[in-house]
């Protein structure tokens, strides 16, 4: 797992416009009395103001001055493309950009790139940048972190999947916020296809329903009626908590779910939510269904500590801010820089308290 | 006669363009029927509006048992014991009957409203008044007259020392009438102090004590009903106004062609079986009493409601109409009774107002000519006479008289033959309604033939060639000009059908 | 103050649409100052003009509907749906782009013609027709992309041709398009006929009915050219911002009612001034703005346009009353 | 025409949305063995709460013949409120759910201010209140969302009054106490002045105006209890869901006034009952919890509202016709 606290210095290998722009643009001192620009997807839910206080913390530490704005909804998509224009114009020495939607932004990084001004990617990458715009990318990897989940869970399930035959199938529930943002779907896939590879490995046959999105995208979708592992997929019609956890509701009734994974902080709390009306959640799949959700917040943190969640997987929002600053004074000071991949982390009752664990459970 | 319990001096009101009360005095003495006299328009509604409290008076002093008062409500005014049947009724079609009755002043239980005991009281109020409605039924299921009967009812009901009647029999049948004397005498008896306006010069005869006329917002004097009689009365109200001459006789060739005929009209409960001819140059009068559905009539006619069957032919030809459309393309134009409501668009100019149903005469390719629309607007304005500083004027400005105009200009932009002018005179003010009479009866004059519903006898003797009267939804008689008397119509517009 | 509201010109204008245009200058200074002046920038006003392209033709549409004395809110997402079907068709089943903008304009007029037609020929009341095809919009996209986010292609793209009706290299061309269509909007609603029967059976529908017009007819062309500009604004909206996604898009209805009542377009109908919703929309836009430049959140944005159309309406609404 | 068939008439829509909603669980019921079970049945429950109070505020409104829709982003505003108190300023939840309700009354009289005082039209008014508390909610609680007090913290007391759990069976309380609101409003609506009076402004507010009631104060407070119900609603939603977030919630009062409307209330004043609007607002859950459940995607339930929403109409504009 990655943990260094500074990028690596391999040669330069990426973004050399970013360096050649860099070495144009007005010297500064090392030191740095930088300003960034930082543009986060909303300040809704938590994990974004565990992110604002990475870069906060970040800025303490090198001295430099940053200033963190967001739309009011993750999805309201001309406003952050706003943002970052505004952010553009007040040419500062960098940008941070946890992107809502990788296309809109697309025109503003050109004109970043034209106007000299580094921009750094968190959270979420953007894929299509255009060439040396983009100079680094500070990103969980939503697939290796969806599919932690799915290795984390199957050890539970392991038994109870080995038991199942084509005439009583067991389900595996996912629910996920959408089928549009990018990471989301990484996410929600990276699940699938490693649940699909661990079960096909043990010899079961897999099929997965639900929404026609994941459905037609994952390694292999089956046939239902031969399936004797099914893995359904629900996406509300509005990333609303009600509607997650009427989503989560639907496959935690049926009687063959053995279990549901809820792919970030609304639709792990929707299956919580669904959870107080059906009480089926256990830690035992003799007793009920394993759940394991994604990201934290305090409602996921207190039910895997009453037992209500297996666990779940934590980004390191606080970590992604934190190293987006130092990636930007990077550049501004002339270094190169790349790509940093940040893990998922699964976290338990267990492991809650640990030292690396613990300042990524924000709130 | 009794002392005086109210007395109004010098009321002064006056509404954007019209001078509605120019110092009126009145005086009411307790246990007495004191008539308010005064063509459509005079200020009768206004003064007794001014004195419940509902307008502010412009000047003026109101001495009410000996006190100078000013209302700000109408809720001070009953609590003062002045109580008001207005002219328009006031009902709350979703409640019921005794729920209106006692609507501000609902009988309660703890926190909850008594419903049964006003029924009950309602009920005991009814036995009284000898009245037969059911105090449960839902308001809007009653009929107009019923309706005025709760208004009456609700009236009395108040402990009051002073009630103002403001036309209550315009819808009432003769027996319903009579009921009403019955109650009015009965007030009377208790020192009661009662206002009584009404057109119906024989009801004044009948019940009232003393006559008060006014005339364009003005006082003109006050009669003892006893020692005067119609003429003088009419004089009072009349005054300088010169009307156009009373027809006697019908100014139609008898060999003129019917431009229009209805045959079996049913439209609902309010038109049955309705038949009738239309002679070129003829202005057909329509009497009856309210509610008996001349203007359910001309709205089936007209296509403005569905109806169910009957036949129309114009200029011999049969023709469908099913919508307005139908009806203008037949050259039929009609002029709602209700003008605020159904006649003009009181938020959009005179001219807009005038080309509303001919827009498309005023196209230049795809554009409104505005100059020609403008040019022909102020023509209808000369020369209709029509009271507006220029065509661009909003009609919401202008006085109702001036209202009717534009409406009428409307139809005559559309160049329609039969004219169908709903209550045309109702609420305009007395020199205005000459004037829309000398232009009926010009219009006639060159070949326009018009049906001409009206509530007002007068105003029917005056202008119609032939009369139709109608009741409860049938046609009751048809009596021409030169044999039709007041009883005549009046008998056929309250008989009983078998 | 009294004489300058008798002034012949400020009569013209309207007093309040004065005022109105005052507060935009105003707005735009203080914003300008604010900023440090970057806000004057070209780019920066080619950014703010982005969202008034959209959010105009959004109001100008409504404001037809609304001089009927109706109401539409299902704009936003029906906008929404326009943009996500015809992108869809685009980019998963090849239609060329110029058929996937008309069949963006279609959709428009489809949803156009179903509220005109439930409002006029059946007598629904607006409202409620709004609230159901604004349900139906976001559901029949989300199940057409099967709840996809559609992102349109890039100006660097060969399809991306249509960008120039937003902006051609530095050429605002969506500001002039955005103005022609608001002068067609204006000559439509006050020099032909539909904007006359528009506005008059707006004000009173009965009369108008019995006056031998088809109301029905032209009640429903309102509609339908509300769902037309709707269409056109899905087009400016993916021009500037390339991505939509499904379920959503109510976030525009406040905005585009907002700017049209704002210029004294009245909700009771009747009453429709189309410069009125120019300015209402800059406005509206402008604070939109002017809010995220100054790196406010959007929640100042929400408050100060709720208060800012209160008090036009309530200026509207007391001038009318001392007038009766 | 008799007295019989005016409460028939009203009964009669009742009784047919109840019919529908056995219908529709009957539906469901063959369609999807899982949604025959208890806990669907608690679900929807679940779900139909904050609607359901919503509804009972907005009817008043409905009935005066305007409408409010500042509930929804209203519910999430004050909701937020109290959540930010209880987390970041340690107040205790009685304190935070007496300011929920404080503050949504405040709303509501500023709506009843508007709207009766001030004579904006309904819609518009309301419209503005909505923005207004879009914005007030994410201000008031910093921008951040909030999570209330868990059901299995001892300050989650207060979701125990919607729901809660014996020997492992959940015991949905709320129905109970959402039923008994009703049927108190409903009560209040037909047998108070209160109720009385808001009728009549919805019947012919100057004829009210003439009988001498103060019909800016009951006109007012028409729109008080519409605040005051979106703030129980608040309550209701914090204590059914998880986190709230700011900048939801817009969307909510569609739900709410669907359910009247499809509950027999009448969006031009006068009529309905709440009663109606409560057993509407079921229809419109049971769309939203059930249609999921018989293996349609989740979107096909907004078309499914829309068409049910305009039909409800259309049996009204029919009978009209009639
Ligand atoms: N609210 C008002 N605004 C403007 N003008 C008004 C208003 N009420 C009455 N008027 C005008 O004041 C004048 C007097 O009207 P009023 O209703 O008092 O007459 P009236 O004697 O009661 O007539 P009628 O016999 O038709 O009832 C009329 O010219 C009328 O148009
Ligand atoms: N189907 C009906 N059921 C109950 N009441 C009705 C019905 N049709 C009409 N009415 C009532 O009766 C009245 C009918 O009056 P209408 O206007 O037709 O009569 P009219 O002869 O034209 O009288 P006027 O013109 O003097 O009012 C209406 O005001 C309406 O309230
Ligand atoms: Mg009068
Ligand atoms: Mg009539």
């Amino acid at each position: 797992e990655t943990k260094e606290e500074t990028p690596a210095t391999t040669p330069d290998t990426k973004a050399p416009a970013a360096s050649t722009e860099e070495a144009a643009a007005p010297a500064e001192t090392a030191g740095g009395d930088y300003h960034f620009e930082v543009i986060v997807k909303s300040f809704q839910s938590t994990y974004w103001q565990a992110a604002v206080k990475g870069i906060e913390t970040a800025c303490g530490e090198l001295g430099v001055t940053a200033n963190a704005n967001g739309p009011a909804n993750e999805s309201d998509i001309a406003d952050q493309v706003q943002m970052l224009n505004d952010a553009i114009q007040k040419a500062p020495d960098g940008i941070g950009l946890a992107a809502c939607d990788t296309n809109s932004v697309l025109d503003s990084l050109t004109a970043a790139l034209n106007a000299g001004i580094p921009v750094v990617c968190f959270d979420t990458g953007v894929s299509d940048a255009p060439e040396g715009s983009v100079v680094a990318t500070v990103a969980t990897d939503n697939k290796a972190a969806g599919a932690c989940a799915a290795t984390n869970m199957y050890p539970v399930i392991k038994d109870v999947v080995a038991a199942a035959t084509a005439d009583k199938p067991v389900r595996i529930g996912e629910v996920n916020q959408d089928a549009t943002a990018l990471n989301i779907q990484e996410r929600g896939l990276g699940f699938i296809d490693e649940m699909i590879k661990l079960c096909t490995a043990d010899g079961k046959k897999v099929a997965v329903v639900g929404n026609e999105f994941y459905v037609n995208n994952c390694s292999d979708k089956g046939d239902e009626k031969t399936a004797e592992v099914i893995i359904e997929v629900g996406v509300p019609a509005q990333t609303t908590v009600d509607l997650a956890a009427t989503e989560a509701n639907k496959i935690m009734s049926k009687a063959d779910t053995i279990a549901i994974f809820g792919s970030n902080q609304t639709t792990a709390e929707g299956v919580i939510t669904a959870n107080e009306t059906l009480n089926k959640l256990a830690t035992d799949p003799a007793e009920g269904i394993i759940g394991a959700g994604f990201d934290a917040g305090t409602p996921q943190k207190a039910a895997i500590n009453n037992g209500k969640l297996i666990g779940s997987v934590t980004q390191s929002p606080l970590m992604m801010g934190y190293k987006t600053i130092y990636t930007l004074v990077d550049v501004c000071n002339g270094k190169t820089v790349e790509d940093i991949p940040m893990d998922g982390y699964w976290y338990n009752a267990d492991n809650m308290e640990d030292e690396d664990i613990a300042p990524n459970l924000y709130d | 006669m009794g002392d005086i319990i109210l007395t109004m001096k010098g009321i002064d009101k006056s509404f954007p363009g019209v001078h509605a009360l120019d110092h009126v005095d009145l005086e009411v003495r307790k246990g007495e029927v004191l008539a308010l006299m005064g063509e459509n328009g005079a200020g009768k509604s206004t003064l007794m509006k001014v004195l419940t409290g509902i307008y502010k008076k412009d000047s003026g002093t109101i001495t009410y048992e000996g006190k100078e008062v000013e209302f700000k409500n109408t809720r001070e005014a009953q609590d003062a014991g002045i109580v008001i049947v207005h002219q328009e009724l006031n009902m709350l079609g979703h409640l019921t009957v005794a729920q209106n009755l006692f609507i501000g002043r609902e009988f309660k239980k703890g926190i909850t409203i008594d419903d049964k005991k006003m029924n009950e009281e309602a009920k005991k109020l009814f036995d009284r008044l000898n009245v037969d409605i059911d105090p449960k039924e839902k308001m809007s299921n009653l009929t107009v007259g019923k309706q005025q009967m709760c208004e009456i009812a609700k009236a009395v009901s108040f402990d009051a020392k002073v009630i103002i009647f403001d036309e209550p029999s315009a819808a009432l049948t003769e027996a319903e009438i009579e009921e009403m004397f019955k109650i009015i005498r009965d007030l009377k008896k208790k020192d009661i102090a009662m206002v009584y306006i009404s057109h119906r010069m024989d009801e004044i005869k009948v019940i009232t004590d003393r006559v008060t006329v006014m005339r364009d917002g003005t006082y003109v004097g006050t009669l003892i009903t006893n020692e005067c009689t119609k003429e003088d009365i009419i004089n009072m109200m009349v005054g300088r106004v010169i009307y156009e001459d009373p027809k006697t006789e019908s100014a139609v060739p008898e060999d003129a062609p019917v431009v229009l005929k209805v045959e079996h009209l049913n439209a609902g409960k309010m038109v049955q079986d309705v038949s009738f001819e239309l002679h070129k140059g003829e202005i057909l009068g329509f009497s009856g009493l309210m509610g008996a559905g001349r203007t359910e009539t001309a709205r089936a006619l007209f296509g403005a409601d569905p109806k169910e069957s009957g036949d129309i032919y114009v200029n011999g030809e049969k023709v469908t109409i099913n919508c307005p459309q139908d009806a203008v393309k037949c050259g039929i134009g009609y002029l709602s009774e209700d003008r605020k409501r159904y006649g003009v668009a009181v938020q959009k100019t005179v001219a807009e107002n005038t080309t509303m149903a001919t827009v498309h005469q005023f196209m230049r390719g795809i554009f409104i000519n505005r100059k020609k629309e403008a040019a022909v607007a102020q023509e209808y304005v000369d020369a209709l006479a029509t009271k507006t500083p220029s065509v661009d004027q909003l009609v919401v400005n202008l006085s109702g008289g001036n209202q009717q105009k534009v409406v009428i200009a409307k139809w005559l932009t559309r160049d329609s033959d039969i004219l169908i002018f709903d209550e045309p005179t109702r609420g305009i003010d007395v020199g205005a309604k000459n004037e829309i009479y000398k232009l009926m009866n010009k219009l006639a004059a060159e070949g326009k033939s018009i049906i001409m519903i009206s509530s007002e006898m007068t105003e029917i003797l005056r202008m119609s060639d032939r009369i139709v009267v109608m009741c409860e939804g049938k046609k009751t008689g048809e009596i021409g000009i030169a044999e039709a008397t007041q009883e005549k119509i009046m008998n056929l517009a309250t008989r009983e059908i078998d | 103050m009294e004489k300058i509201k008798q002034n012949a010109f400020v009569k013209k204008v309207g007093f309040n649409r004065i005022i109105l245009v005052l507060v935009m200058l105003v707005m735009y200074l203080s914003f300008g100052l604010l900023t440090g002046g970057k806000f004057f920038g070209m780019s920066r006003i080619m950014d703010t003009m982005n969202y008034v392209y959209f959010l105009g033709f959004l109001s100008l549409g409504v404001t037809f509907v609304i001089a009927t004395g109706g109401i539409d809110f299902s704009i936003g997402p029906v906008m929404f749906c326009c943009a996500l079907v015809s992108g869809y068709s685009f980019l998963t089943h090849g239609i060329p782009m110029a058929a996937a903008l008309i069949l963006s304009v279609v959709i428009g007029l489809l949803f156009g013609i179903f509220n005109g037609y439930l409002v006029a020929y059946w007598k629904i009341p607006p409202f409620i027709v709004s609230m159901a095809s604004m349900n139906i919009a976001k559901g029949i996209a989300a199940v057409f992309t099967k709840t996809q986010s559609v992102s349109w292609p890039q100006s660097s793209d060969a399809n991306g041709w249509y960008r120039n009706f937003v902006k051609a290299g530095n050429v605002p061309t969506g500001l002039i398009i955005f103005l022609t269509a608001a002068i067609i909007c204006g000559v439509v609603l006050n020099k032909t006929k539909a904007g006359r029967y528009i506005l008059c059976l707006g004000s009173n529908k009965e009369a108008v009915r019995l006056s031998g017009v088809d109301v029905k007819k032209w009640e429903m062309l309102a509609y339908v050219i509300c769902g037309i500009l709707v269409g056109i604004a899905a087009i400016f909206y993916v021009g500037a911002y390339t991505t939509v996604q499904p379920g959503y898009g109510d976030q525009y209805n406040n905005e585009a009612i907002a700017g049209c009542v704002m210029g004294g377009t009245s909700m009771a109908g009747g009453l429709a001034s189309i410069g009125g919703t120019v300015i209402g929309v800059l406005i509206i836009s402008l604070l939109q703005q002017g809010i995220l430049a100054l790196g406010f959140s959007k929640d100042y944005q929400f408050i100060i346009t709720g208060i800012i159309v209160i008090a036009a309406v309530y200026a509207d609404v007391s001038a009318r009353r001392r007038k009766n | 025409m008799s007295k019989k068939t005016n409460f028939g008439k009203i009964n009669g829509r009742e009784a047919m949305v109840v019919g529908i909603i056995i219908v529709m669980v009957a539906l469901f019921s063959i369609l999807s063995p899982t949604f025959r079970t208890y806990s669907t049945f608690v679900s929807v429950l679940d779900m139909s709460y904050y609607i359901a109070l919503m509804a009972i505020g907005v009817t008043f409104t409905l009935i005066t013949g305007g409408v409010d829709l500042s509930i929804g982003t209203g519910l999430i505003c004050y909701s937020l409120f109290g959540g930010y108190l209880i987390v970041h300023k340690d107040v205790p939840v009685v304190v935070a759910l007496i300011a929920c309700l404080v503050l949504s009354i405040l709303i509501g009289a500023l709506n009843g201010l508007l709207v009766a005082i001030m004579d904006l039209p309904p819609f518009l008014a309301t419209l503005c209140t909505c923005m207004i508390t879009r914005g007030l909610g994410s201000l008031l609680s910093g921008g951040f969302g909030v999570s209330w007090p868990s059901s299995l913290e001892p300050e989650g007391w207060f979701r125990k009054i919607f729901r809660f759990t014996v020997n492992g069976k959940v015991i949905p309380i709320g129905i109970v106490v959402v039923v008994v609101l009703v049927l108190l409003m409903n009560f209040i609506l037909k047998h108070t002045k209160i109720g009385r009076y808001t009728i009549a402004i919805g019947s012919n507010k100057e004829a009210t105006k003439l009988a001498g009631v103060n019909v800016k104060f009951y006109h007012v407070f028409a729109y008080v209890i519409s605040g005051f119900f979106a703030g129980l609603a608040a309550i209701a939603y914090s204590a059914t869901y998880v986190t709230i977030y700011p900048g939801s919630g817009a969307g909510f009062e569609l739900d709410a006034i669907g359910g009247a409307i499809v509950g027999g209330v009448s969006a031009s004043g006068g009529v309905g009952t709440i009663t109606g609007a409560f057993l509407g607002v079921l229809v419109i859950t049971l769309m939203k919890v059930g249609l999921p459940f018989i293996g349609l995607q989740a979107n096909w339930q907004q078309i499914f509202t829309g068409l049910v929403l305009i039909g409800a109409v259309l049996i009204d504009v029919v009978k009209k016709k009639k």
